[in-house]
């Protein structure tokens, strides 16, 4: 089966005008990313946004005005400070519980960002090793591995993730390997397809005359050829893990109860949207803006990591 | 090529059974489908007689030989949790499913191609970076929330669309626009780059020596090259918006195949999750296949090697 | 709305079939009153079980009933209701492969029917049965004799006798009733008043509020409370509110099931977790309404649900007193399994928490709780029980602590004697000593925490008025339109 | 040959902004191109040939900027022509193009028979009938056979040959007044090249065309054009007739060019002239001479100034501040080798193979079917302890299938390759690895970019546990320094390297290990002559410092004779011919070995293209020819050719031949050099003869 994964992720044409005119430059291809991300608008803007909503789920502890797991029934459903019934105490308003809701928001992005990145991980791990097995050797495993992907690609994977959630059981571990264990495709495509074009190349033949054996140059010469691939895709691949999760949670198959997770906080506050908005407004603007922020560093890691061609 | 259609065929089919016994031992092992059909408060003698009248009791593996024997034969078995013929179920859906699918693919191939070309055409003009900051930010937006907004705003705040259902085609507008702008980045992006590819090569490069230029150059040169990255993802796409209108179908409560396959899951209807399973599968690959075929009608090299 | 004398009713869950001696589900009872009467039915008001296609009844002796039936009831196809059609009805839920919903419970008490005369029909029981009439009345609906011969059904998807009858059924996504004028005047359900009923199945609850505020409903059921704040704060909304004979409780494992070693096995553990939930708050703020926190295992309108057993206030110092003093100073872990009314779940493991239990909240499906809770593989688990809108303490305290129930955790083989013989007393004194007896001894015991009991909330036209019910089974045959 | 002048440039300039700065890749060209003759256009890679070329067009990459004070193009001048009116009257029309990637220049999802007519339907004055008429005719004339079933044929379905000159009957539609071929035969195998060039002399003289020849390749200038610009860093350096250019070079550049042609003196008998470093990229400004930095006649003021225009008569120019203080300075730090080690004593043979075959499985297509491909047919070979073997033949005749079966990568179905007395599949690989090594064809791919220099010629050592970390390090500096690299460049990366250090870097490490012998694949047929020759020189050097056995895999036969002992000739997986340099160069046997002898074009303005012996390309391997595999492109095949494959046999000069008609051959040539015609020799395309000598 073809794979149909084909947006382009940086591919090293190994051969370039532009390249020579690098070398004639004298920088590492290290210094040459650097020097052209920092005039990269959008990597630049992803960057600073991630960092600040980092600094907030690493210090959410001392961030956080209140307890998100604190309830106070009297004071349910407070709307925002600066809405008519708001207190300045509660600035984004309570929830259902009593619980402050900005302090939920705030120890989200912490939720969100260990789901991603553990996600994206677990991914990583499979598809790469999966798609360096595939490209390298070939064969029969190339053909096991393309069926693992065919059934992997055929059953909806949100319908799957639900599936396997459901019966597993509701749990952050749960949802990251769940969520991890279903987006490797995307890595497998592109490190299969890298690999394939990589063990052409000579300096590969060159590996195994001086005596490598298979797996030396599977880890040693290919893998470091696949980094910058590899982390643009596991930049965008945290994004997709992220809205994932929030889906999941949204459907109610997410991470449990009383966790704050901005997908489950959007669920929750669904049945009232009409009427506390907020409670589903803001959850929203937070997922949006981590996520955009985490792609606009993918898609930028990709612009200024992409060994150019005649442009 | 008759063997070749043939060999996916069998691909599709090995694929399904693999699914499907995944999902069948899984669900054996977790849940019990016997309390979801007599209910919350039902009695236990209730729900003792329908696990035996159903065959819960009996080994995974006898179950799973049964339900596919009954397949085979071309009985898709009975819906635990409606009391329906699952195929009847799956028609009824369908329906929906397909249609919402059609138009978010309308929307989207209408919102993206138009966008991706003229980004490709001007790089790096303001219409390239409009394009790219649409797509950024429809990445970006989860897909259900957009819905939650797009309810609150044009459905309540200025009810010009119904919030929900599916009985006429006002209330598709809302679903088919969430549905589809879902999947405008990644055929916007691969239009793009595509296009560029193709615009970029040598053989166009030839083109222009011969005389063409604009218009002309776009479409009896490029077009046809830069379509058959867009005609694949369109296939994926098409089949996970058959198979994945999931969210959309349950923020806008749409009695689509989605909500169906969540329900069926959610009340552990075996027979309901294994046809609909069968079914995606068998959609998904038919679609690709549709899409190899017909790039390898649109590209020479695909067709004959 | 009235301008087409059509009351549009929301449901949540799709229901798979209008007949229900095949469903079990909630919408199906609340249609089933429509359509459908059984030989008896439950006063709305008194939850007392009166004679309704019956004309009278007699006890000929403890596992002996005598029913006349009345002579005036037609089906809706036009015929006539006989004995004939009651002894069918019975011969086929008793019969094992009818695979009616029912059956089982029925062929546990109910021996065999026979035909006295052409209205007149005898019930012999297997033993002495208190909710004999309850069970007539809730779950067998009668059908014509012939009904089920042939396998697909007649052309009509269901020929009952109750004052609406079905006109149209697309599964899954609406019902349509038309009121049926031939219906026996003397019946207490009679003088229905809309002349068309739309059942509309619109699953989210969002959805459901945003078409009757457009219109597109009149009624809603099964109203959050907070829902229903929001909403009847809104013109052109009415709030509806009544009680519902569901409770809300907690049962731990005190027989120690999940794990012999597990704490719940401590009586003061137990205790300390009566002692650690706000019910009052719980009850207050989040169940609103005619909500109110409950003492003992059994709903308070139920017959038999008095006591005088110990009863745990709210108190978070006593709880953390008790903890230590069954050797847990520091808390434990625990998972609290729940598959409904997730916020209520998650304040009770907020308070929990509180009192330094390590929770985890298991938040699933009802078919994945319930193959949990049959395996015994729960430490503690939140749950309610609607017991089928009976007002008898069997159908809570009985249903939940007998021997072979899987929902028992307590492993009290005396306990579990003391309800079974109440439910095959006939005598309701002794019924009601032997009910205290053994909710004094749940309560003792700590087996369970009793949380609230429910209340129901219904949004409404205005033009709409529909009077409220005990047992929080909305009666519609009884709504109209204002003037 | 009218003198009236066709093009005129002035000026021309091209600059093409890049994120660091703006590279100007073309500077103040100033051309002229009469009525009728051919100009080619010579220099190094990167020097702006193609700049030039595409500026003359406006087909220019988006982002570059084209200023010109003239470009005068028959009476118009097309700087100032509007888009519209350029694409409309002079693109396809007056000026025709072709280019340098055969392979990726047709529009591979349509037909050859569309991408022909539209040329002329484009415009809008023929009828469909007429333009297919007009396709089926110069298809013909193209020699292609068959033509009015090809045009239903697709791009992919075409050898490289093919498609080349699909693009030339393309170009040629409309009858244009000039023709532009960028590097038409670069990519294309010797034999074909000969046919391409001999082709777009006679097509240029039939149709009376001008035409503007790019190459790299002093030999095809030499042969194929009237005058010759020679380009160098955006700048034309030295114009003049291609006589007057090639013998009497003034630019010292055009004369370190000539230097470093294998073959340009008398073979083998000298090292090879060199320019040391490598093309500048021309960014930002640009002070003094663009050629200052690596001209051994350099002087003060060419560092400072830009170096004037000097006429040495009408056409002929050279660009040069000529110092005279350095004019006695020779160009050539080159000096004859010591010892010329051809025909050394043969000594034992390290490295056996015999009868080695190899057959590949490939499907094509989606729905194609599995195919077998024979790579290599029954191969034995010999390489003797410190010679040259050089293995010659047209490109996918599995030369470098061979060598990765020699180094033990790929595994033959049958036969044996034996190393020292055992099979080298038996060889645990690291014993193997420390007794043969490779070099191979692409710098760019031979070195994983990801690693360092000194990581990349040190890791043989790492992998075979050889020394202690710090004896490796030095090991490695040592090894730098004998092949030539800067011991900065030991934390360099691959990318910040040039081609020439890159090749350096791959000999490093292919002799770190000291294996005895060393298979060079192609090891400098990516590179600029100039780099060829310092990487040539560099081999030849370290041969005899460190008594090295090579076996060279080539394709181009002047390197063959600089520096082989015995050439092996490889004509689709067989070898078939094998013997001393001298005996097998001077006098061929088998007829394959002749053609490409015939079609090697050596530097030499007094000679034309020379008339192509052999038609055909080189067959698809798939499909095998019966009989004798080279027999449907044989001059002298018969019958016997036809139906059985010739055996082994040996020469009475100790040369291998593999040829039915070995004996006859050498007859067969040597008539043939007397210009008379065998019966079957096959007719030469069909195209006007009558040329002028330039
Ligand atoms: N699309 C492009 N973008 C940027 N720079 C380019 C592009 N194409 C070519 N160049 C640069 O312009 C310069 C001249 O290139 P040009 O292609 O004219 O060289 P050339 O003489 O034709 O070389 P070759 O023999 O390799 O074809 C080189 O330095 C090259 O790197
Ligand atoms: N791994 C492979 N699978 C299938 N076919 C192969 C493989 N390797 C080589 N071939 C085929 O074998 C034939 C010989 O290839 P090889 O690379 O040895 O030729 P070559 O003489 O080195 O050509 P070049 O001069 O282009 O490098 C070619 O037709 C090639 O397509
Ligand atoms: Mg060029
Ligand atoms: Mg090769």
């Amino acid at each position: 089966m073809n794979m149909t994964i084909t947006e382009s992720v940086g591919g090293n044409e190994l051969t370039s005008e532009a390249e020579r005119e690098q070398a004639q430059l004298g920088l590492t291809p290290g210094q040459v990313a650097i020097k052209r991300a920092r005039r990269h608008p959008g990597l630049l803007v992803g960057f600073g946004i991630l960092l600040v909503m980092a600094l907030f789920a690493v210090l959410a502890p001392w961030l956080a005005p209140h307890d998100p797991y604190l309830q106070n029934l009297s004071l349910r459903l407070l709307p925002p400070a600066w809405v008519e019934g708001g207190q300045w105490s509660h600035l984004l308003g309570t929830d259902h519980l009593g619980r402050d809701y900005l302090s939920r928001i705030i120890y989200g992005a912490r939720i969100s960002m260990m789901i991603g990145i553990g996600a994206a991980t677990i991914g990583a791990i499979i598809g790469v090793t999966l798609g360096v097995i595939a490209g390298y050797f070939g064969g029969w495993l190339d053909q096991a591995v393309n069926f693992l992907v065919t059934c992997q690609l055929a059953v909806p994977s949100l319908l799957l993730i639900m599936a396997l959630v459901f019966v597993i059981g509701q749990s952050i571990t749960v949802v990251i390997f769940v969520i991890g264990a279903t987006h490797w495709v995307f890595y497998l495509v592109v490190t299969r397809s890298a690999t394939l074009r990589i063990r052409e190349l000579d300096f590969v033949a060159a590996a195994s005359a001086m005596g490598c054996s298979r797996l030396q140059i599977a880890v040693k010469e290919i893998l470091p050829n696949l980094l910058n691939q590899i982390l643009v895709i596991f930049t965008l691949e945290v994004a997709v893990a992220i809205l994932n999760e929030a889906t999941l949670s949204f459907l109610g198959l997410g991470v449990p109860s009383p966790t704050p997770s901005w997908g489950l906080m959007i669920a929750e506050g669904k049945t009232a949207m009409f009427f506390q908005p907020w409670l589903v407004i803001l959850p929203g603007i937070a997922l949006f803006v981590l996520v955009i922020a985490i792609n606009l560093l993918g898609d930028g890691v990709r612009d200024v990591t992409v060994t150019n061609r005649r442009s | 090529m008759i063997n070749y259609v043939l060999r996916r065929a069998l691909m599709a089919l090995l694929v399904a059974l693999t699914v499907s016994f995944g999902t069948f031992a899984l669900f054996y092992f977790a849940t019990d489908p016997a309390q979801t059909i007599a209910g919350e408060d039902a009695p236990q003698e209730m729900v003792d007689a329908i696990r035996e009248q159903y065959g819960f009791d009996r080994p995974v593996s006898v179950q799973y030989v049964d339900w596919l024997g009954s397949v085979l034969q071309g009985d898709f078995g009975q819906s635990y949790f409606w009391k329906q013929p699952v195929v009847e179920l799956i028609q009824e859906h369908a329906k929906v499913t397909i249609m919402l699918a059609l138009l978010a693919l309308v929307v989207t191939v209408v919102i993206a191609l138009p966008l991706g070309i003229s980004a490709a055409l001007r790089p790096n003009s303001w219409v390239d970076r409009f394009a790219l900051t649409t797509a950024v930010s429809a990445q970006a937006i989860p897909n259900f929330w957009l819905g939650l907004m797009l309810i609150i705003l044009l459905a309540v705040t200025f009810p010009i669309f119904p919030v929900s259902g599916d009985s006429s085609w006002r209330h598709y507008v809302l679903p088919a626009f969430v549905l589809g702008t879902s999947s405008v980045p990644a055929v916007m992006r691969l239009t793009r780059t595509g296009l560029l590819d193709v615009l970029g090569s040598d053989y166009i490069r030839t083109a222009r020596a011969k005389g063409f230029t604009g218009y002309r150059l776009i479409l009896r040169q490029a077009l046809r090259n830069a379509l058959l990255p867009i005609v694949s993802v369109l296939a994926v796409q098409l089949g996970h918006k058959l198979g994945g209108s999931i969210v959309t179908e349950s923020v806008f409560s749409m009695n689509g195949l989605g909500r169906l396959a969540v329900e069926s899951i959610f009340n552990s209807d075996i027979p309901t999750v294994q046809s609909l399973i069968l079914l995606f599968v068998l959609t998904f690959v038919l679609l690709t296949l549709a899409a190899d075929l017909i790039n390898a009608w649109l590209d020479p090299r695909i067709r004959m090697g | 709305g009235p301008s087409d004398d059509t009351l549009v009713v929301a449901f949540s869950k799709a229901l798979t079939t209008v007949d229900r001696l095949y469903s079990i589900q909630r919408e199906g009872l609340i249609l089933s009153r429509l359509t459908d009467d059984g030989l008896f039915f439950v006063d709305p008001d008194t939850l007392e079980f009166e004679p309704l296609a019956a004309a009278s009844y007699t006890w000929v002796s403890d596992t002996r009933l005598d029913i006349t039936l009345r002579d005036n009831v037609r089906f809706h196809d036009g015929g006539r209701l006989s004995a004939d059609d009651v002894v069918y009805t019975f011969r086929w839920v008793l019969n094992k492969d009818s695979d009616t919903s029912r059956g089982a419970v029925i062929r546990g008490w109910l021996d065999s029917v026979e035909k006295l005369g052409p209205l007149k029909v005898r019930f012999n029981l297997k033993m002495p049965y208190p909710m004999a009439l309850r069970d007539m009345a809730i779950s067998i609906p009668l059908r014509k004799s012939g009904t089920y011969d042939d396998p697909r059904g007649g052309d009509q998807p269901l020929n009952g006798i109750g004052p609406y009858r079905v006109k149209q059924f697309d599964v899954g996504r609406r019902i349509v009733l038309e009121r049926f004028e031939d219906y026996y005047p003397d019946s207490p359900k009679a003088g229905a008043r809309i002349r068309n009923m739309v059942f509309r199945v619109i699953p989210d609850e969002g959805t459901q509020q945003a078409e009757l505020l457009s219109g597109g409903i009149d009624l809603m059921m099964d109203v959050p409370p907070d829902v229903a704040d929001n909403v009847s704060a809104l013109p052109g909304v009415e709030r509806l509110e009544g009680n519902d004979i569901r409770i809300g409780y907690l049962t731990l494992d005190a027989a120690g099931y999940a794990d012999p070693d597990s704490p719940m096995t401590h009586l003061k553990v137990r205790q300390a977790i009566n002692h650690a939930i706000n019910r009052e708050a719980i009850s207050r703020y989040l169940v609103r309404g005619s909500a109110r926190a409950i003492p003992y295992a059994c709903h308070p309108r139920q017959f038999g649900c008095q006591a005088d057993g110990p009863r745990y206030p709210y108190d978070p110092e006593k709880a953390r007193q008790l903890l230590a003093e069954a050797g847990y100073p520091e808390g434990f872990s625990l998972k609290l399994w729940a598959y409904r009314e997730k916020i209520i779940a998650e304040a009770i493991v907020s308070d929990l928490k509180a009192v330094g239990l390590d929770v985890d909240l298991r938040y699933v499906k009802l078919n994945v709780f319930s193959k949990m809770r049959n395996d015994h593989r729960m430490g503690a688990f939140f749950a309610s029980y609607g017991s089928g809108g009976t007002a008898d303490a069997s159908a809570s305290t009985g249903v939940h602590f007998t021997a072979n129930s899987n929902r028992n955790y307590s492993g009290d083989e005396a306990l579990s004697k003391t309800v079974l013989a109440a439910e095959r007393t006939i005598d309701r004194d002794e019924r009601r000593r032997l009910y205290r007896e053994a909710l004094n001894r749940i309560a003792e015991q700590a087996y369970w925490v009793p949380l609230f009991s429910y209340s129901q909330n219904y949004l409404l036209t205005p033009a709409l008025s529909l009077p409220v019910s005990e047992d929080g089974v909305p009666r519609l045959w009884q709504a109209a339109w204002r003037q | 040959m009218s003198t009236e002048s066709l093009l005129e440039i002035r000026d021309l300039s091209v600059a093409i902004p890049t994120e660091t700065s703006t590279l100007r890749a073309v500077r103040g060209v100033d051309l002229e191109l009469r009525r009728g003759e051919t100009l080619g256009i010579v220099g190094e890679s990167g020097s702006g040939k193609s700049m030039t070329a595409l500026a003359l067009m406006n087909l220019l990459p988006p982002a570059a900027r084209r200023s010109a004070a003239c470009v005068n193009f028959a009476g118009t001048d097309l700087s100032t022509v509007s888009e519209k009116e350029l694409a409309g009257q002079v693109r396809g029309r007056k000026i025709g193009m072709i280019f340098q990637e055969p392979m990726t220049s047709l529009n591979p999802v349509y037909s050859i028979g569309r991408q022909l007519t539209e040329a002329m339907t484009l415009h809008g004055e023929v009828s469909a009938a007429q333009a297919r008429r007009r396709a089926i005719q110069l298809l013909e004339k193209v020699g292609l056979p068959d033509p009015a079933s090809r045009l239903k044929q697709y791009p992919h379905e075409l050898s490289g040959g093919q498609r080349q000159r699909v693009m030339i009957a393309m170009a040629l539609m409309n009858e244009p007044e000039l023709l532009i071929a960028d590097e038409p035969t670069t990519a294309l195998d010797v034999t074909i090249q000969a046919q391409i060039l001999h082709l777009l002399r006679g097509l240029q003289t039939e149709l009376g065309m001008s035409m503007i020849l790019i190459t790299h390749d002093l030999g095809v200038v030499s042969r194929a054009a009237d005058r010759i610009a020679v380009m160098y860093a955006g700048d034309i350096v030295e114009t003049g007739t291609t006589a007057q250019v090639l013998n009497d070079p003034r630019h010292p550049y055009t004369r370190g060019l000539l230097e470093c042609v294998p073959g340009y003196r008398e073979a083998s008998a000298h090292r090879l002239g060199s320019i040391p470093g490598v093309v500048p990229s021309m960014t930002g400004d640009i002070r003094g001479c663009a050629f200052a930095a690596r001209c051994p006649r350099a002087a003060e003021e060419c560092f400072i100034d830009s170096p004037p225009t000097r006429p040495l008569g009408p056409a002929r120019t050279y660009v040069c501040h000529d110092p005279e203080e350095t004019r006695s300075r020779s160009l050539l730090e080159g000096h004859d080798r010591e010892q010329t080690p051809v025909n050394k004593p043969a000594k034992e043979s390290v490295l056996k193979v015999a009868g080695v075959s190899r057959t590949f499985s490939v499907r094509r297509g989606m729905f194609g079917k599995r195919k077998s491909l024979r790579a290599l047919d029954n191969i034995s070979l010999e390489i003797r302890k410190g010679e040259v073997l050089a293995l010659v033949g047209e490109s996918g005749c599995g030369k470098s299938t061979l060598t990765r079966t020699i180094l033990g990568l790929e595994t033959p179905d049958s036969g044996t390759v034996t190393l020292a007395g055992r099979p080298v599949g038996a060889l645990p690989p690291r014993q193997r690895a420390r007794m043969i090594q490779p070099v191979f064809q692409d710098p760019y791919s031979s070195l994983n970019p990801r690693k360092t220099i000194g990581n990349i010629i040190g890791r043989p050592l790492q992998v075979n546990q050889l020394g202690a970390k710090a004896e490796q390090r030095t090991r490695v500096r040592r090894m730098m320094e004998l092949v030539g690299l800067p011991a900065r460049v030991f934390n360099s990366f691959p990318d910040q390297l040039s081609g020439g250090q890159r090749q350096r870097v791959a000999i490093a490490r292919a002799l770190i290990l000291d294996p005895e012998i060393v298979i060079c694949d192609e090891p400098t047929s990516a590179l600029d002559v100039s780099v060829q020759a310092q990487i040539l020189n560099l081999l030849l050097d370290l041969r005899d410092e460190l008594d090295l056995t090579y076996l060279f895999v080539t394709h181009d036969l002047s390197v063959v004779a600089h520096l082989a002992d015995r050439v092996a000739v490889m004509y689709l997986g067989e070898i078939v011919e094998c013997g001393d340099r001298d005996t097998v160069l001077t006098h061929p046997k088998h007829p394959y070995t002749r053609a490409l002898l015939d079609s090697a074009l050596s530097i030499a303005p007094e000679l034309d293209v020379p008339e192509p012996r052999l038609t055909g390309d080189f067959p698809n391997p798939m499909n095998r020819p019966a009989g004798c595999p080279f027999h449907p492109r044989c001059p002298l095949a018969d019958a016997q050719c036809r139906s059985r494959a010739p055996e082994v046999e040996w020469a009475a000069d100790g040369t291998l031949v593999k040829c039915w008609r070995a004996g006859d051959a050498a007859g067969a040539f040597s008539q043939l050099s007397a210009g008379q015609t065998p019966e079957n020799w096959p007719d030469p395309p069909k195209i006007n003869k009558e040329e002028s000598a330039p």
